[in-house]
């Protein structure tokens, strides 16, 4: 068993939720040398952006870059397009897209979780996070009318306002929630086979976090203290939410797995108080004018941060749209990361990546 | 005996991407977990061609994904069924027409039962998957070809060599 | 340990399944389905092909002016923009069902099927305006023509 | 007159094992929350795979599995007739390793893996199994297993120790998590079985059945002479086998050989040695 | 969003001074398709509280080569090779092919003439 193999992991692979190509050079299972080609799922939606479709109905068309963060994507459009047009955007509806938002980030982190789970060979404890999920799935399609695309921020604001008996129904769900959290909590920092597996593989320190660039959830497990929403008061109203950065040391697929479990009890106050705090206002702010100058907006989605640069030119049809998804930052870091690890691990580690590469790749 | 009556009771699944947004494929993923546990219609979601009956593709074909869809395809043994799970999957949805897209994956392969709603309920999974089983049982075991497939199946002694079978497009 | 012993307790409580085909699930009651069209509420302004991103709204249009409403659920990505600016919404031109769209099997062509009649329904438009370019150019000349024999016939009286 | 029972369990045992797995699947599902399948699944996937079309990689391929399921059931058969219960191991570890050669015969990268990783499990339950041989030789003073159905004091009181280890190992064997090494799916995608379809997959296939059957005939063993206890002990380790897999991930097959041979070899180990100075 | 402008002979030497690992964060290298010239951008936001994006700018010809920052930033590739193909401009030492398919059309960001 000396010698090398070359073990090709992707386009399909069962542990692949998405098409990505890993080529890994192993002896005796241990990576020696990773190479990753990440743009499988180029559709080209940049442009379709700035020559089809009217600035309007691009917050629907930028919901599709990704299933899974659909709602910060349409939301940090909404922003930058907002901004271009020059409108203020009613208190509520900020409050209704962080409520969104923030029940995004939690179904998301739980995928995240389960797959990991599922990867390192714990089946019980895929089923389990994902029968939990199940439960902001519903929350989700209450609010929004769908499961996983939302198409809930529109330029001005949100398309459908939070009835008070779905408020009643998030509140019941979340408070049903907390302590199968708990027990998630318990098994994954205690699970004897599960840290074996989880940890100190694919670590990645805080200098190489800095070094590479790295966002995310990814970059707070190595105690590197980034988050926009600390940063970007003014778009939403993070901290009236109750926001704050959850941070762990060791940079490995464990710390990926608690800072998840932390920011959605995180999340989970936020809802809560966003609930609680509901402001009475219209929810969306009409407008005729059409967008001017350029503009750039940062947004935290639940992989990291989301850059969005737009540029109109006073006409229907934006002059160019650049999104800058999470995962984009963190491929270098992702490569980086599988250095001297079991092959038997990769799975779990490319899972505790949390890769989005249909956001990548747009 | 009549084996064909069995088709229908154990479909094995196989899941491609073939450049979709992860919003169908987190259905799916939902699909396998308790609440619809698809396991009770004996599907096991198996990473390998070679041992499944139901391809479900989600996404609009991007061109670097194609190869592989009909590779998947082409590796798979017959009788097969193709089920493309949502909109772009099955017409392109909102990215027809966007130049890295080829708008649907029934340009490439035969596609036996398209799955609407962007992403695509569970539910909707369900029924497509049903639908496909009834289709599934009706199906011979002659080859079937992907549309856009360059050199054919080299068959020899009773055999077919399938290792050049995917089209280079 | 606590997880192991938590799993033989699972054996006797009941599943949480679902049984989905025989069973109702979860559907909420404002949940974004099929889009639903009202001949006679529709006043044929053609906003909500105009809005709808993919194109999943298509307006045919005969030559005697009279225009057909085709939609497409496969293409639909179920966004509900066409009812936001649907000018007739509350009289329920365009409307909501709240259904989950049902699949689609081979014979319907819906792929295909859908860009020829995209296609038809963009030739039928412009041979009708075309159509309507000729009448009105047609009225304009007889108009004149029939302005000229006025004159004349006044010049006539006197 | 026992005789026939033995021979019609021989002849049934795939039959046997089918509903083994069958039962397994939805005990797991069970374990999940889930309703999971039928319990006849096995059976309707076992006649699906009959009627797919024939697709090998090549012959010798598909001979060694179809030899690897015979081997197998042979091996069975000769533990069920109480025959010579080294032979038997012996033969267990032919099948084995008539995989492995399928695996390392094809071109496939993770078929390659997937034989490399159960070598290394044949290295971790196969010594264990050969001392506790030793020691019931030691016991009932023959290799042969009748002498164990025969003998009256069932082996689970006479070396306890014995049954220990072979639980330890029994994952091992039933590829079960956490030592699912060989076939770890979301890693090797099934490993060696992965080149297989088919009709030449239902020889792997059934095979496992098999190995179930031949598993649980080994846990039948320590509480031979008394039925009762043996089937006893069979219901109870196979929910045990069961809850574990179903609440542990898979470890690297590294860790499972370190623990197979730090913990379940010395466990053994003084169990012949106790079985010595006794 | 504070722009600074800078041309692509100094950029280098501009963004070098500029940016230490520790205390910005590069986001994306982007480019605008003015009509005959080409806007490239960098974008960097700062770790600190108020996180503000910096943007250098630095208006080429279509034709001429871009400098490379994977000396600075080791992470810049990504962008780089994505902007390559999108856009079919010049950067330094970075290979095509790495977004587009060889039958894909070229330069899409780029508007037609």
């Amino acid at each position: 068993m000396g010698k090398q193999y070359e073990i090709p992991v992707g386009a399909q692979h069962i542990s692949l939720l998405e098409p990505l190509h890993f080529k890994f050079t192993t002896g005796n299972e241990k990576i020696i040398d990773t190479a990753a080609s990440v743009y499988y799922v180029h559709r080209g939606i940049e442009k379709a952006c700035c020559t089809k479709f009217k600035f309007r109905q691009v917050s629907f068309v930028v919901g599709r870059v990704c299933g899974l963060c659909s709602i910060s994507h349409t939301t940090a459009y909404s922003q930058v397009a907002e901004k271009l047009v020059k409108i203020e955007i009613p208190r509520r509806a900020k409050y209704l897209r962080m409520l969104v938002i923030e029940l995004d980030r939690i179904h998301s982190h739980l995928l995240c979780l389960s797959h990991v789970a599922e990867n390192s060979g714990f089946e019980a404890l895929f089923m389990k996070t994902m029968q939990y999920r199940e439960a902001f799935m519903e929350m989700l399609e209450a609010v929004c009318g769908n499961r996983v695309q939302f198409d809930y921020s529109i330029v001005g604001g949100v398309s459908r306002d939070l009835k008070p008996e779905t408020a009643r129904m998030i509140l019941t769900g979340l408070k049903k929630f907390r302590p199968q959290l708990q027990e998630l909590f318990h098994i994954y920092q205690n699970n004897w086979t599960l840290s074996l597996k989880n940890k100190g593989t694919g670590v990645i320190t805080r200098k190489d976090a800095l070094r590479l660039n790295v966002v995310g959830p990814f970059a707070r497990a190595t105690g590197l203290e980034t988050d926009v929403r600390s940063q970007t008061e003014d778009l939403l109203p993070w901290k009236e939410a109750g926001f704050r950065i959850i941070t762990e040391q060791t940079g490995d697929v464990y710390a990926r797995n608690m800072v998840r479990l932390r920011e959605v009890e995180n999340s989970m106050e936020m809802i809560s108080n966003v609930i609680d705090g509901l402001p009475e206002s219209p929810i969306i702010q009409e407008t005729k004018s059409f967008p001017d100058g350029e503009a750039v907006v940062r947004l935290e989605a639940p992989r990291g941060e989301l850059f969005y640069y737009a540029k109109g030119n006073k006409t229907q049809v934006l002059e160019r749209l650049k999104i800058k998804a999470p995962t984009f930052s963190n491929i270098s870091a992702m490569v980086e990361g599988f250095r001297n690890n079991e092959y038997g691990s990769v799975p779990a580690i490319i899972a505790s990546y949390d890769p989005c590469l249909s956001c990548t790749a747009r | 005996m009549n084996l064909k009556k069995y088709r229908k009771k154990s479909p094995w699944i196989l899941h491609y991407n073939a450049g979709s947004c992860n919003g169908c494929d987190i259905e799916i993923l939902a699909c396998l977990a308790p609440k619809y546990d698809i396991e009770r219609f004996g599907m096991i979601n198996t990473g390998n061609p070679k041992q499944s009956d139901i391809l479900l593709v989600t996404g609009p074909v991007t061109k670097r994904s194609r190869e592989r869809l009909v590779e998947i395809y082409a590796q798979m043994p017959e009788p097969k069924v193709v089920i493309s799970c949502g909109a772009c999957a099955s017409t392109g949805g909102v990215f027809r027409g966007m130049y890295n897209c080829e708008g649907g994956i029934d340009q490439y392969i035969p596609v036996d039962v398209y799955v609407c709603g962007c992403g695509c309920r569970p539910e909707q999974i369900i029924d497509g998957v049903v639908q496909a089983l009834g289709i599934l049982e009706s199906k011979t075991r002659d080859i079937e070809q992907s549309l856009k497939l360059k050199n054919e199946a080299i068959t020899e002694e009773g055999q077919t060599n399938r290792r050049n079978i995917a089209a280079e497009l | 340990m606590s997880t192991f012993l938590k799993t033989i307790g699972n054996l006797f409580k009941p599943p949480v399944t679902k049984r989905y085909p025989f069973e109702k699930t979860f559907l909420a009651e404002n949940y974004r389905g099929m889009i639903g069209f009202n001949e006679e509420a529709c006043i044929w302004c053609r906003r909500c092909e105009m809005a709808c991103p993919p194109g999943a709204i298509v307006f045919s249009q005969a030559m005697d002016g009279k225009q057909t409403y085709h939609y497409n659920r496969a293409v639909c990505i179920f966004c509900e923009e066409c009812i936001r600016s649907c000018p007739k919404a509350e009289a329920g031109a365009l409307y909501q069902t709240g259904v989950p769209a049902p699949c689609a099997l081979k014979e319907e062509n819906i792929n295909n099927g859908w860009a020829d009649i995209c296609s038809e329904a963009v030739r039928g438009r412009e041979a009708y305006s075309a159509e309507k370019k000729r009448l009105a150019a047609q009225k304009a000349v007889v108009k004149e023509a029939t302005g000229n024999q006025a004159d004349e016939s006044t010049a006539g009286k006197i | 007159m026992d005789l026939y029972i033995k021979i019609l369990l021989i002849i049934l045992a795939p039959f046997i094992g089918g509903l083994i797995y069958g039962l397994e699947r939805v005990v797991k599902a069970r374990m999940q929350r889930r309703i999971g399948p039928p319990l006849l699944q096995p059976f309707y996937d076992f006649f699906k795979l009959a009627d797919k079309r024939r697709m090998i990689v090549h012959s010798t391929h598909a001979f060694l599995g179809i030899m690897h399921f015979f081997s197998l059931w042979f091996a069975l058969a000769i533990l069920i007739l109480g025959g010579d219960l080294i032979l038997v191991i012996f033969l267990h570890l032919l099948s084995t390793a008539l995989l492995i050669l399928a695996g390392y015969s094809t071109r496939s990268i993770f078929s390659h893996l997937g034989a490399n990783r159960t070598a290394v499990s044949v290295l971790a339950y196969e010594p264990v199994l050969i001392l506790i041989a030793v020691a019931v030789f030691i016991q009932t003073g023959s290799f042969e297993v009748s002498a164990i159905y025969s003998s009256a004091r069932p082996l689970l009181f006479s070396m306890p120790l014995a049954f220990a280890a072979l639980l330890l190992i029994l994952p091992i064997k039933l590829k079960k998590s956490p030592f699912d090494v060989a076939e770890a799916h979301q890693e090797i995608t099934g490993g060696v079985e992965l080149e297989y379809s088919g009709i030449f997959y239902e020889a792997v296939y059934t095979a496992k059945w098999l190995d179930e059957v031949f598993c649980y005939t080994l846990v039948y063993l320590f509480g031979a002479g008394n039925p009762l206890i043996g089937l006893g002990l069979v219901v109870i380790v196979f929910i045990a086998v069961n809850a574990l897999d179903n609440s542990s991930a898979r470890v690297s097959y590294k860790q499972m050989l370190r623990f197979s041979l730090a913990v379940a070899l010395p466990v053994a180990f003084i169990n012949l040695l106790l079985s010595v100075f006794q | 969003m504070k722009r600074i402008e800078t041309t692509i002979g100094t950029v280098k030497k501009d963004i070098g001074n500029f940016y230490q690992f520790d205390k910005q964060h590069f986001i994306v290298m982007n480019a605008v398709d003015l009509g005959e010239k080409l806007e490239i951008q960098w974008f960097f936001s700062d770790y600190n509280s108020t996180g503000e994006v910096t943007a250098y700018c630095a208006q080429v010809n279509p034709g001429d080569e871009i400098p490379s920052l994977k000396s600075i930033i080791p992470s810049a590739w990504v962008a780089e090779a994505e902007l390559a193909d999108l856009m079919d401009i010049k950067i330094e030492d970075t290979a095509r092919g790495f977004v587009l398919e060889p039958d894909s059309e070229p330069a899409p960001l780029r508007k037609k003439k």
